[in-house]
Order: structure tokens, then C-alpha cells, then sequence
């Protein structure tokens, strides 16, 4: 059980998996390597690629995890526009969630800290002068900021080194894939209705997030149909299986 | 002028000296200066000190030079060209620091364009969460916080500073890479 | 200086650009500096720096500048010319409020929690070079020099000052806010 990968793209992927910063960068990167220009279209050219990254990715964090998951779900929502017929969608929503702009904006920025980068190892640089020591004395008046603060600044800077020092992720979170098995495992055994929760067996944020991209992989494959009573209410997940046979009844 | 005129210290600068005058006022100062200050120095009026400073930069880059004009906002200070960093690193024995992160290069580069910039708004362009970078980046002296913007919370505004200046060899923002025109907004319709 | 310029990196600076090269480093270094050491720098032989400072005096000395090249024995250093020395003396007469940066801050916290500290140890804790910050912290006598570290290299160990009491209204160091027990366990040991 494996979900499709985009165009086989995934190898190349894994071996450059550190040097990706986040999810906007692991997109940019599937558009431009197919040398595709940034619009909702190419977006959904590269849905099943992204997919196929979040779900290869061995030690996501629970904060990354989300915001992979987030981007995910923007690319699935275009897809599911390019899927549906154009009456359907209404105009005002186009605009609500502009992800090929934020993209654009992103990757101009991008080029730029890539211009930095060039200019830093070439060692281009420029330098100031230390102020004479009598200047420094005499001119500035320091303002002394509460003697709290001293203690604040040590703490803080212990801070910090943690958290950059904090390579391995927290905890282990379920791969998609993993959920994906774990779904389709028990729709097999039910074999009927059955609903999202009960069938993802969690309420962990992280786990509904994985578990949500994984039913939506489903969904887009044609395994399962989905029905909601209301928004926000649980989902209904029914096996196409189950659904097909009731429709031949 | 003769090696012995000028020996003797003037009381006010006549403004036909601007140049030297100011390079000799940035000189000892080492420090950004902003035109009130240069102003009260010279007892010019502040006028003449920005035309001064104007004259002072076209000057040195009229021939070859080891020295500039930084302009960080409103604030000018003496640096030395970019061209001889190197050798000013030797000099000086300053190690090659640990290289920036692609993340913190990403977000100076954010920073230094959007600036004044809360850190939602850094983090909603690079789609990650940016407070350790962030924090680095402060920590290097590289971006400083501004103050704070009127709103909700009232979150801490940040800004490049000099030293990101220096860091980059340029003597002021519009030093900057241009953003690319190819993506600035006209992008093809593949759908057509 | 032009886009055009911004060439490669000149690791070795041609002898043509002699005098603006010289310039450079002469401003960023703030203190007399002997052939043997310029030489070094640039990567020139010692006759080669000597004809490059004859040379830089001659192009300082044809047109009216603010900076003069200054000879002690064999020991050169740029100064200001005398004849704008009463709007240097204004200049540095002019108090300025300055608060210390969060850099600096976060520092001198560092060596004052940890004293006697040596300046790999700073950078341990904050994780980014501290050349710098621990300069200004030393000009501004807050911060001083205690002595060097028996071990590789005899490394200079700092403490706070006198002055940095007086700053922050103690009468000793026990007058520090405590740290509490977290925190304290958690500092990075470089010396193992």
C-alpha cells in the first residue's frame, strides 16, 4: 500500500531533504524543477508530487507537520476546483486563498537571500572603525535598563540555544502512510459507514491533521466516498466498495 | 592651500570645506551620526550639512577609494569598501564566521525588503514558524527591533541595521537586489 | 562605487589599487600598524607596502582632506587633520543617550553571570561570533580584561567592571538577581 508519486520525483527529493526550509520551499522547488511558471494550475500539476514528500519525510516535527499539512490541504482545495465544473465554484472565493501569489512572493524573496548568499561567500564586505575609547567614554551616556532585564537576557539567550540546538523532532508522529494503512485497514474490517474519528482511532491534533490528508488521498483515488451532516460535524467516511454496491441495489 | 594652513585649527568650517571637514568629523566619530548632530558640530545649518553629505558621497566615488558613505535611514557613517574585505578580515583577524543559514539569509532578505515587518507577516511569506531565526538574527545584530506597531498586542516591529549593511557590502538599502521583474506580478497564463 | 564593480572577491589586492586599498585598512584598523603586519594583510612584500604608503601620503596630501597619514618610527596610522580639530572636539563633546543593544545586553549578562568567562565560551552560550560586542562592551568599560586562561592559546579571560556596578546601581556582585536552579544547570561547557 503506497500512495502514487508524482512522476517519480520522490527520489531526488529524499536526498535533498535538509536543505528545505518549509513547505513553500519544497513546492517551489517541484515547479521549477519541471520548469513550470507559478499558477494554480501548476500547483495542481504538482499536488500529488508535494504529497508524496509530506508523506516521505522521516522526522517532521509537529509544528512543520502542520504546516505542511496546511499547505496540503490549500493544494487539495485547488485541485478539487481544477476537478469540479467551473459554475460551481464561486468567483469571490478565487482570491480568498491566493497560494500561486504567496508562492510568487516567496520565491522573489527567495532569489534574493540566494544573492546574499553569493555576496557573503565572496567575502564582499564592508567595515566600520572602532570608536576612539576616549570618544566612546566621553560622548555616550549609556541608559542603564533595570538590573531585571540582565537576568532576562541570560535567560533568554540559554533560550534560544536550545531551541536552535532541537534538530530531532519532539515526539514520533504517524507518517501518512502509516495512516493511510491505518484507514484503509479499518474500513476493510467494517465494511460499512464508518465515521472520521472512529476510524483515524485519535484525537491528537497532529494524528487528525495526518489523518485528514490521508483521507483526502482516498478520496482523490476514488477509495472512499465522503458526507458531512453539517459543517464542521464529524465526517462519514463509506468505502466506494459499499457505496457502489448500494448503488447497483 | 600650504601644508601650514593647515596646520591651524579653524573655529567655524567655511562651507567650501565640506568635504574634508565631514570626512574628518565621520572619521573620528566611527560611529552613525545623524545630520542634527553634524550640524551642531560644524554650526552649519542642517540644510547645509545634507548638501554637504551629498558632496561628501559623490566625492568618494568620483575616484577609486577605501572608503564610503553609509547611509542607514537617516544616520551616515565612514565604512570601508566592500572591494577589500578580505584583506580587512586579515588585518583585523576576524575568522570567517559560521555562515547564515538558508533560513536566516530568507528571512534577512524579508526582512530587509518589507521592513518595518511584525514577525506574523515574516512568517506568513515563508510559510514557517520564524522565531528562532528571527532571534539569531537579532542576536548577530544583524536586524534590531524598531518599537512596537499600534494594534492587537502590539507587536515588536523589526528593521535591518548597519551592521547587515556592512555585512553585505552596500552603503544603503538601495544597494538591495532589485526583485526579479520576470516574477513580479505579470506571470504567464499557462491556462490559456 | 558601482554594480559594475562588484566583481570576485579580490583575495589579493593588485599593487595598481595601492593607496585606496591602504586607505581601507588603515581606517578599519583605528591604531598605528608597523610594514610587517600591512604586508601580511595584503599579501605584498614589505617594499611593496612601503612604496604603497609613500604613495598614499603624496594622494592625501594633493588634495584637501579631512585625514592624514601619520608616521610614528616605523608605525602608521590615518588621524584627522588639525585644521578641523575644533569641530572633531564639538563633535565628540556631544552627549549622546545611547541604550545597549540587545547583543550587548545578552553579553554582558554572560560574563556577568559566569565571570571569569574567556570569549569561545560567550560565543558557546550565544550561539553567534562575539568579537564585536565584546569590543564595545570593553570601550564602554563595562567589561574588562582579567587576564589569560592557563591552557592552548592563553586566552584572555573578562570580568565586569567597577563601572558596570556603578551602571546598574550594586554594590557588589552578590547584588545579581539570582538565576535559580533551571537555569543555572543548563549553561554549555566548552572547556570538556
Amino acid at each position: 500500500m503506497s500512495i502514487e508519486r508524482g512522476n517519480g520525483l520522490l527520489d531526488g527529493y529524499q536526498l535533498r531533504l535538509p536543505s528545505f526550509e518549509g513547505p513553500l520551499d519544497v513546492l517551489l522547488t517541484l515547479i521549477e524543477r519541471e520548469r513550470l511558471d507559478i499558477s494554480d494550475l501548476s500547483l495542481v500539476a504538482v499536488t500529488d508530487g508535494f504529497l508524496a514528500y509530506v508523506e516521505a519525510r522521516q522526522d517532521p516535527t509537529a509544528a512543520l507537520l502542520a504546516e505542511f499539512a496546511g499547505i496540503a490541504a490549500r493544494l487539495l482545495v485547488l485541485k478539487s476546483r481544477a476537478m469540479l465544473p467551473r459554475p460551481a465554484v464561486p468567483d469571490e472565493e478565487v482570491d480568498v486563498d491566493d497560494l500561486a501569489r504567496q508562492l510568487r512572493e516567496y520565491q522573489q524573496l527567495k532569489r534574493v537571500a540566494q544573492s546574499l548568499r553569493a555576496t557573503e561567500e565572496q567575502g564582499w564586505r564592508s567595515f566600520g572603525r572602532p570608536p576612539l575609547v576616549s570618544a566612546a567614554l566621553t560622548r555616550t551616556v549609556l541608559v542603564a535598563p533595570p538590573l531585571g532585564h540582565l537576568r532576562r537576557a541570560l535567560v533568554r539567550s540559554l533560550a534560544r540555544v536550545r531551541e536552535e540546538a532541537e534538530v530531532a523532532p519532539l515526539t514520533r508522529v504517524i507518517s501518512i502512510g502509516e495512516m493511510l494503512d491505518r484507514i484503509v485497514g479499518r474500513l476493510a474490517r467494517f465494511r460499512h459507514p464508518r465515521r472520521f474519528h472512529e476510524l483515524i482511532g485519535s484525537r491528537d491534533r497532529d494524528e487528525t491533521i495526518a489523518g485528514f490528508i490521508a483521507l483526502l488521498t482516498l478520496w482523490r483515488r476514488g477509495d472512499v466516498d465522503v458526507c458531512q451532516d453539517a459543517l464542521f460535524s464529524d465526517i462519514h467516511v463509506i468505502p466506494s466498495a459499499v457505496a457502489e454496491a448500494a448503488a447497483d441495489d | 592651500m600650504t601644508d601650514g594652513d593647515r596646520q591651524l585649527p579653524l573655529d567655524i568650517v567655511p562651507i567650501e570645506e565640506a568635504v574634508p571637514a565631514l570626512e574628518a568629523l565621520l572619521f573620528a566619530s566611527g560611529e552613525p551620526e545623524d545630520v542634527p548632530t553634524l550640524a551642531a558640530a560644524l554650526e552649519w545649518s542642517q540644510g547645509d550639512v545634507r548638501r554637504a553629505l551629498a558632496a561628501l558621497e559623490d566625492d568618494l566615488r568620483a575616484r577609486p577609494r577605501g572608503i564610503a558613505l553609509q547611509r542607514d535611514g537617516d544616520r551616515v557613517q565612514l565604512v570601508t569598501v566592500a572591494r577589500y574585505g578580505r584583506a580587512v578580515e586579515r588585518l583585523l583577524g576576524i575568522e570567517r564566521q559560521v555562515k547564515l543559514s538558508s533560513a536566516a539569509l530568507e528571512t534577512l532578505a524579508i526582512v530587509a525588503y518589507r521592513q518595518p515587518i511584525i514577525r506574523p507577516e515574516i512568517e506568513a511569506i515563508r510559510g514557517v514558524d520564524s522565531s528562532g531565526v528571527l532571534a539569531t538574527l537579532v542576536a548577530r545584530e544583524l536586524v534590531e527591533a524598531r518599537g512596537r506597531r499600534a494594534g492587537p498586542g502590539n507587536p515588536v516591529e523589526y528593521g535591518t541595521t548597519g551592521a547587515f549593511l556592512r555585512f553585505f557590502g552596500m552603503t544603503s538599502l538601495e544597494d538591495l537586489p532589485p526583485l526579479g521583474e520576470s516574477v513580479s506580478g505579470d506571470v504567464p497564463d499557462v491556462s490559456r
